[in-house]
């Protein structure tokens, strides 16, 4: 198993680099590349929600906040885009702050309460503040990425592509290291039973702070990448739109795995995409697949496709000696 | 492009080849009703087209992007998408986002775009360098006139004294999206310049608003003569209406826009009665304009109904003058060479004259051209009391003033 | 003295369930608790590592230092560890990570690693008989026991505190568990032991406390405050003859 | 002088529709530990189902509302045994009913979107009286909620607390194995409980549908603010919703009327937020919590 | 045979892991059956089975001339199947007087639970003196008190206890099992088990002792037998698992 693990890195960039090669089609490389940057997001919303089993409803928030940083910045100041990219990790990870006030005090579904809330009070302060913000305009004509003198959106997107998949390595490195750290550790432990996790001397506040800031710098980041990608930002960034979307990846996938989102993202990306012209179908054929996946693998695709691969890996010897 | 233009004259010789026309339209989401609408227009222009043996050898199809309520994240995919095929030539719409932002995308990626709402900001993003979008026209003109022309029409009837204002005050409410803002903008200051008094303004947020109550004790205790609310969306409207009749002030009460769609009536019936309200950009309801009555019965013809969607008669038009281009240019790659065509044409549309100004690539407003028509319900009615031209009735004053 | 109170009271409403309770537990001994259920004892432990609750009033003392307002991280940092009454163990991780996890975070100091060596000499010292990586969920009753105190010498505490760690296990496991205990505090660790099952009082502890209603009634050897006759009459009753 | 008038009247309103909606919240909330997400999509499924009994079978208004109730609960009774029993069991299993909930509101709304089509519909006023108070107007369907919710809730709160069938609702919350062993069938109360909150929640579609317009998103406002009542008042007990849902309805008709409709909102979050800091078991709920 | 509850064969576990290995037994309707055994070795696991909180895997369990594999706790309540689990939180947020007056209506006694709860309080004195109090803020023995008195409130034919003594001081374990003795004069047939042998051995008439999920010797428990034999049998399934 180990040595599989370690070979699985090289393979996955190997994939990663390989794929727009496969697509070409500017289409497909779009799709390539939403699957990545929702891939990123949904695997860092589920380092509080899945591991952390924190409701966190705010990852939504860092999300639109990460966007509108790269926004502003670009349009109403001169800064520099590439460098927007990381401050609006930054700055998202200070809203964290913010929205991490609740989680100090309350538990379970009140911390789901309060930062859903957080959320949607992002959406009034965005339109509170339209001078800086373009109110229900949103912000538009944010100008692409470009290196040297190519913008990433030439031939068929493969610069957002190759960013965004960078991107998308680094927060599967990011988030595997995180899980398999004692930081990881404590977190179910924490889950699991939090009076016993502190007599051994783990800090709830502290632990789900850093998860807490962590997911959010992902989130910042994945913003501002979609604020380049689109080239304009508004406040259905905050909005339920987002937040069931990228829900139904996290849970299609397995909130319990590493990969179970980014499995989940790819799937529920490509299944929307084929539906774009049905309407109400695309949304009942999520939520039916949603369901099912529920009903039948509790632990998701990732659950699912662990299991196969136990069962071909190694065939009923593991279940004599239990 | 040469080659393209042998392709195409070859698709023609092998029995017609299918071209796609893109459909920017929100089927879901708060505005579904109005992207039906646009859908149905654009289905039946097409449709039409086709029974007719297509134009220069073509055939159209529509493909139909859900731009969800309005949200830029849908915009953006759907124009991506659409600008990544190949085979979509030419993208109609309605209205799409709240900023435009999506005509940069189309003339960036060379596509043409014909555009119906927000017309303020497609003007803002086009005057800027008219050269830059050869591609993307409007089919509805400049909304300015909506600033201006309910206080002309109020001062009108005041002189005709079909109304007697008790001191000539106007109370304006305004929904917080650039749409509405601009209209209430134009508003406040038409009616500043004509000697009127402002007796409130209220904002409320852009979206559903269930409760008007305190607005309306606002208005309550402004007693104004004239009340305003650009508010476009039909349900606000509607509900605005409704609880306004609970308990009535002495006003006359303009709606923007919505009180266009179908919807509006349906909901209101008997209550709609004395409502005012106008509309730039639907079709001309006037027995003696042709174009407009005989897409009235094509529409009846087609989906059992003679209310013609508002949304539908702009995507229809925009259909129609695109297959018109198509045919007198005859490559469908030469987007450029239709884009010219289409930038130059005088075409009688059901919406009115389309002639399109150069310098904000709108469609020209005036009696003569794109009109502004404005309607009061009477009796359970539409009727279109202004301009002239085509008018079948006359103001009255609404049934809470008698 | 390592570990000391100072007159600390609790009340919950009208309850007094800690009524200025005064102990002293000396360096490298084994200090017994016992008292009816519902004389405070757990509570007791709750205010020496500040989890969940902190005293009213009075001083709790570790080293010297007064802890009463400490919170509970610090305290455990510091080298006071405890058990729990319901044995807990983290569900979700395996044998070896909740090891882990008591290691890292219980040991002074950051940034948080664990050591593993100690980890496997705790596993090693309490014997515990199944596969350390498979998840602590589904252990049986004396494996989790072990796994929890386990935990809490992992980080090598200055002093443990345990909750009833007898009850529950048949005699046979009580005497594992006695041998147990026995290695743990040859290894120099001091303990604080509440337990019903007086054997293993007797067997390990060198002085003992008896509580009723939350006051101290008597502090002294086991032998002797067992046969004290407020203890019989207030904790052990007529089947202390048994 | 009718500035306190208005409010007042806009607070019973809105009091009262809150109140509807987070009751069965609350109730959900309270035996089955879980957080119904798609209690606004069955507000508006109740709210089309009346209006297709009312228009479309051409019954009269209130026995359209009354077999809308009865139909929803039904619909109730599958939601319960298709969304929530399936996955309250396993571990985590609260946060997977949460997402289970989502996708029905999802299923909801597009299902609702494809039967009824996306124009708005409306029901009509329930009765014609109308009172007027200092200016300040409530008729039909105003009055109907000013004086049918807080009767509705109100009884079914007595009946919770004074009833063995209470008792059996808390108990079940609380210790579900033990409870099982006194004879308490779980499955049947969760049952009724969730029948019961559908049904609640379809009388506020009635009423919101009626009072405003039925549309597929129509669900989505109430259940927000159903979300900051429960937050207000405790999320776990009753009294405390009712409590909560006047504040509220209250809180809401003052920032309105002083701050307009685009900063009630923010400063009724803001209120929560500070509210749910200060006593994070909310306004009404006792601080006693087991060991 | 006219027992009250036969078990046949029953083979239950917890998903890949076995418990119960085909185990079998009756109990008598007037009779009181004790099991003896190691930690972990399947009782708690049979009684869930018996009274329906846990589906076996395969085998047949009988109350009273029926079959009980279909019915739901509740209804072996009902039927006069009760049992007091181990070490329940019983309801935190309850007070000692709603639980049990709960424990009386669940179980089909609607309309005596008063009187059920004077029986109780007169078993139990001191449940009276907490009866206002929450049971989650209960000390272990009041809890145990509690559990055993909701266990009454259900006029029980069977009475299925499990380790009511656990975690007890020797006083209250003392007068608990006092209690218990009433408890027995209350119900017409009871399982018992608990860690402390000599309780088993008093308040019942025959014993079973349970390893590796089956029952390995049976005995009356009058006969007696010393500490030592016990133990050698308990720690020959201690050793055997450990290997
Ligand atoms: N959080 C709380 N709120 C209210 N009362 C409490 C709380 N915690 C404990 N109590 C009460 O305090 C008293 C002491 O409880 P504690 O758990 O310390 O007893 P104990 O000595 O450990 O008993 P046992 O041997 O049964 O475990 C009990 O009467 C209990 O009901
Ligand atoms: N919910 C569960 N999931 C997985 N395994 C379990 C579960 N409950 C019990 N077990 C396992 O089943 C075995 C038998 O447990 P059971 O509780 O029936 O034993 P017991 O004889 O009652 O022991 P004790 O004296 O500790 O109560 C043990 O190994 C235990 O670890
Ligand atoms: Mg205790
Ligand atoms: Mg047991």
């Amino acid at each position: 198993m180990r040595a599989l693990t370690w070979a699985s890195w090289p393979a996955f960039a190997v994939v990663l680099v390989v794929l727009p090669l496969v697509f070409t089609d500017p289409a497909a490389r779009l799709l390539l590349i939403l699957m990545a940057m929702y891939g990123m997001l949904a695997m860092s919303w589920n380092l509080t929600l899945g591991f952390a089993g924190i409701f966190n409803f705010a990852q939504i928030g860092f999300f639109g906040i990460g966007a509108y940083t790269t926004g502003i910045l670009v349009t109403k100041t001169g800064v520099e885009p590439w460098l927007a990219i990381p401050i609006s990790g930054v700055s998202a990870v200070l809203a964290s702050l913010v929205a991490f006030l609740p989680v100090l005090r309350l538990r379970g579904i009140y911390v789901g309460l309060a930062t859903y809330v957080f959320s949607q009070l992002c959406i009034y302060l965005v339109l509170g503040q339209a001078g800086l913000t373009g109110g229900s305009n949103g912000i538009v004509g944010i100008p692409r990425l470009t290196l040297g003198d190519t913008s990433l959106r030439a031939d068929g997107r493969i610069g957002y592509y190759y960013l965004a998949a960078a991107l998308l390595f680094a927060t599967v490195v990011l988030v595997r290291l995180i899980v398999n750290s004692t930081l990881g550790k404590s977190l179910l432990a924490i889950r699991d039973n939090e009076t016993l996790a502190v007599s051994r001397g783990v800090s709830r506040v502290r632990q789900h702070l850093i998860v807490f800031m962590a997911g959010a710098a992902v989130a910042g980041v994945a913003g501002s990448f979609n604020a380049f990608l689109n080239g304009v930002v508004s406040t259905d960034i905050f909005g339920f739109g987002y937040l069931t979307l990228l829900l139904s990846m996290i849970f299609l996938g397995g909130s319990g795995s590493v990969y179970g989102p980014l499995i989940g993202a790819v799937v529920v990306t490509l299944v929307s995409d084929y539906l774009r012209d049905a309407g109400a179908w695309r949304d009942i054929v999520i939520a039916a697949l949603i369901l099912v996946v529920l009903w039948i693998a509790p632990k998701g695709l990732a659950g699912l496709s662990r299991q196969a691969l136990d069962r071909w890996g190694r065939p009923t010897s593991a279940r004599e000696t239990s | 492009s040469s080659s393209s233009s042998t392709t195409s004259t070859a698709g023609a010789e092998g029995g017609g080849k299918v071209l796609e026309i893109g459909l920017l339209a929100p089927l879901t989401g708060p505005s579904a009703s109005d992207g039906l609408g646009m859908k149905q227009g654009a289905e039946l222009a097409i449709k039409q087209i086709n029974d007719a043996g297509g134009v220069a050898g073509h055939t159209f199809k529509l493909n139909t992007v859900d731009v969800q309520g309005q949200s830029n994240d849908a915009v953006t995919k759907g124009v991506q998408t659409l600008t990544d095929n190949e085979n979509v030539k030419a993208v109609v719409t309605g209205y799409a986002s709240t900023s435009n932002f999506e005509i940069d995308e189309f003339a960036a990626a060379e596509k043409l775009y014909l555009i119906g709402g927000n017309t303020a900001q497609t003007q803002g993003i086009i005057q800027k360098n008219p050269a830059k979008y050869p591609t993307v026209w409007s089919i509805t003109p400049n909304y300015d006139a909506y600033g201006t022309e309910p206080v002309d029409l109020a001062d009108k009837w005041a002189a005709e004294g079909l109304w007697k204002p008790r001191n000539k005050t106007a109370f304006i409410v305004r929904s917080d999206n650039p749409y509405s803002e601009s209209i209430a903008d134009g508003l406040v200051k038409q009616f500043t310049a004509k000697g009127w008094k402002i007796a409130g303004q209220e904002k409320v947020p852009f979206g559903p608003v269930n409760d008007w109550g305190t607005v309306m004790a606002k208005i309550r205790s402004a007693d104004p003569d004239f009340i305003v609310n650009t508010d476009y969306q039909v349900a606000n409207e509607a509900s605005f209406m409704q609880q306004f009749l609970q308990n009535p002030t002495k006003s006359l009460v303009f709606l923007q826009y919505g009180p266009n769609q179908p919807q509006f009536f349906e909901l209101m019936k008997k209550q709609a009665d004395g409502v005012l309200f106008n509309n730039l950009a639907g079709l001309v309801p006037a027995e003696n304009y042709e174009p407009a009555m005989k897409l009235q019965q094509d529409w009846k013809a087609a989906y059992g109904t003679d209310a013609v969607d508002p949304q539908g008669a702009v995507t229809y038009a925009e259909v129609k003058l695109y297959a018109e281009a198509l045919a007198k240019v005859g490559d469908p790659d030469d987007v450029a060479g239709i884009g010219a065509y289409i930038g130059k044409s005088d075409t009688q549309q059901a919406t009115g004259r389309v002639v399109f100004d150069q310098a904000t690539h709108l469609a020209k407003q005036g009696d003569d051209f794109v009109p502004l028509q404005s309607f009061q319900f009477q009796d359970q009615k539409k009727v279109l009391i202004a301009p002239d031209k085509y008018k079948s009735g006359t103001f009255r004053l609404p049934p809470w003033m008698k | 003295m390592i570990l000391a109170t100072d007159e600390v009271s609790k009340s919950f409403g009208s309850l007094k369930a800690v009524d200025g309770v005064s102990i002293d537990v000396r360096h490298g001994e084994v200090f017994g608790l016992a008292g009816p259920n519902g004389a405070g004892k757990s509570t007791l432990f709750n205010l020496l590592t500040g989890l969940p609750i902190r005293p009213d009033s009075g001083r709790v003392l570790f080293n010297g230092v007064e802890i009463q307002r400490r919170s509970p991280r610090w305290i455990a940092k510091a080298g006071l560890k405890r058990t729990f009454q319901t044995e807990a163990v983290f569900e979700s991780l395996t044998v070896r990570d909740n090891l882990r996890v008591g290691s890292a975070y219980g040991s002074p100091g950051r940034p948080a690693r664990w050591n593993n060596a100690r980890c496997e000499a705790a596993l090693a010292a309490v014997e515990l008989g199944c596969d350390p990586d498979r998840p602590a969920a589904g252990l049986s009753l004396l494996d989790r026991k072990r796994l929890m105190i386990a935990c809490a010498m992992v980080s090598e505490p200055a002093v443990l505190l345990l909750d009833e760690p007898a009850a529950g296990l048949d005699p046979a496991d009580q005497e594992a568990l006695i041998r147990l205990l026995t290695t743990i505090h040859a290894g120099g660790t001091t303990m604080v032991i509440i337990e019903h099952v007086l054997s293993v009082l007797s067997a390990l502890a060198s002085r003992m406390a008896v509580l009723d209603s939350g006051r101290v009634i008597v502090t002294g050897r086991p032998q002797d405050v067992l046969a004290d006759p407020r203890v019989v009459e207030a904790y052990l009753g007529p089947g202390a003859a048994r | 002088m009718s500035g306190i008038s208005v409010i007042l009247m806009s607070t019973l309103v809105l009091g009262g529709l809150y109140l509807l909606m987070a009751a069965g919240l609350t109730l959900i909330w309270s035996t089955l530990r879980v957080f119904n997400f798609g209690h606004g999509a069955l507000l508006m499924f109740g709210s089309y189902l009346t209006w297709s009994l009312l228009n479309q079978a051409g019954l009269p208004l209130v026995v359209s509302i009354l077999g809308a109730v009865l139909a929803m609960a039904l619909i109730g009774a599958a939601y319960e045994f298709l969304l929530v029993s399936p996955f309250i069991k396993r571990p985590g299993g609260d946060m997977t009913v949460m997402v289970a909930t989502l996708a029905a509101t999802m299923l909801l709304q597009s299902g609702a979107q494809l039967i009824w089509g996306p124009e708005i519909k409306q029901l009509p006023q329930l009765g014609s009286a109308r009172i007027e108070i200092a200016g300040a107007v409530a008729q039909g369907t105003q009055l109907v909620t000013i004086v049918l919710a807080p009767l509705l809730v109100g009884v079914l709160a007595y009946v919770l607390k004074r009833s063995s069938v209470g008792l059996a609702v808390r108990a079940l919350e609380q210790n579900r194995d033990h409870a099982q062993l006194l004879g308490i069938a779980p499955r049947r109360v969760y049952l009724a409980v969730v029948m019961i909150a559908v049904g609640l929640a379809t009388v506020a579609g009635a009423l919101l549908g009626s009072m405003q317009f039925i549309s597929p998103a129509m669900g989505a406002d109430p259940l927000l603010r159903a979300f900051v009542v429960l937050a207000f008042g405790g999320a776990g007990s009753l009294p405390g919703t009712i409590a909560g849902a006047y504040a509220i309805g209250l809180l809401e008709a003052v920032t309105t009327y002083h701050f307009g409709l685009s900063w009630s909102p923010v400063l009724v979050f803001l209120a929560m937020i500070v509210i749910m800091l200060v006593r994070p078991e909310g306004l009404l709920r006792s601080r006693v919590r087991a060991a | 045979m006219n027992a009250l509850l036969t078990v046949d064969k029953v083979v239950a576990g917890y998903g890949r892991s076995g418990v119960l290995r085909g185990i079998s037994l009756t109990v008598g309707p007037a009779e009181s059956l004790g099991l003896l055994g190691p930690n972990g070795h399947g009782k708690t696991t049979l009684l869930r089975c018996v009274s329906g909180l846990h589906r076996p895997t395969s085998g047949t369990i009988a109350f009273a001339g029926r079959d009980a594999r279909g019915d739901t706790p509740g209804d072996l309540v009902r039927r006069g199947l009760v049992h007091v689990p181990q070490g329940s939180r019983l309801f935190p947020q309850l007070s000692v007087e709603e639980a049990l007056r709960l424990a009386g209506t669940a179980s089909g006694h609607g309309k005596t639970w008063r009187d059920g709860i004077a029986q109780v309080f007169d078993v139990f004195p001191r449940l009276k003196e907490r009866r206002r109090q929450l049971t989650g803020t209960l000390s272990g023995g009041e809890r145990q008190m509690a559990g055993l008195g909701m266990g009454l409130m259900a006029r029980p034919k069977l009475l299925i206890l499990d380790e009511p003594t656990l975690g007890l001081s020797p006083k209250v374990k003392h007068e608990l099992s006092e209690c218990l003795v009433r408890v027995r004069g209350e119900v017409p047939a009871m399982i018992l088990v608990d860690g402390d042998m000599d309780l088993v051995l008093d308040l019942t008439d025959r014993y079973h002792v349970v390893l590796h999920g089956d029952v390995v010797h049976s005995g009356d428990s009058d006969t007696s037998r010393t500490r030592d034999e016990m133990m050698s049998l308990f720690l020959g399934g201690t050793a055997d698992e450990r290997n």
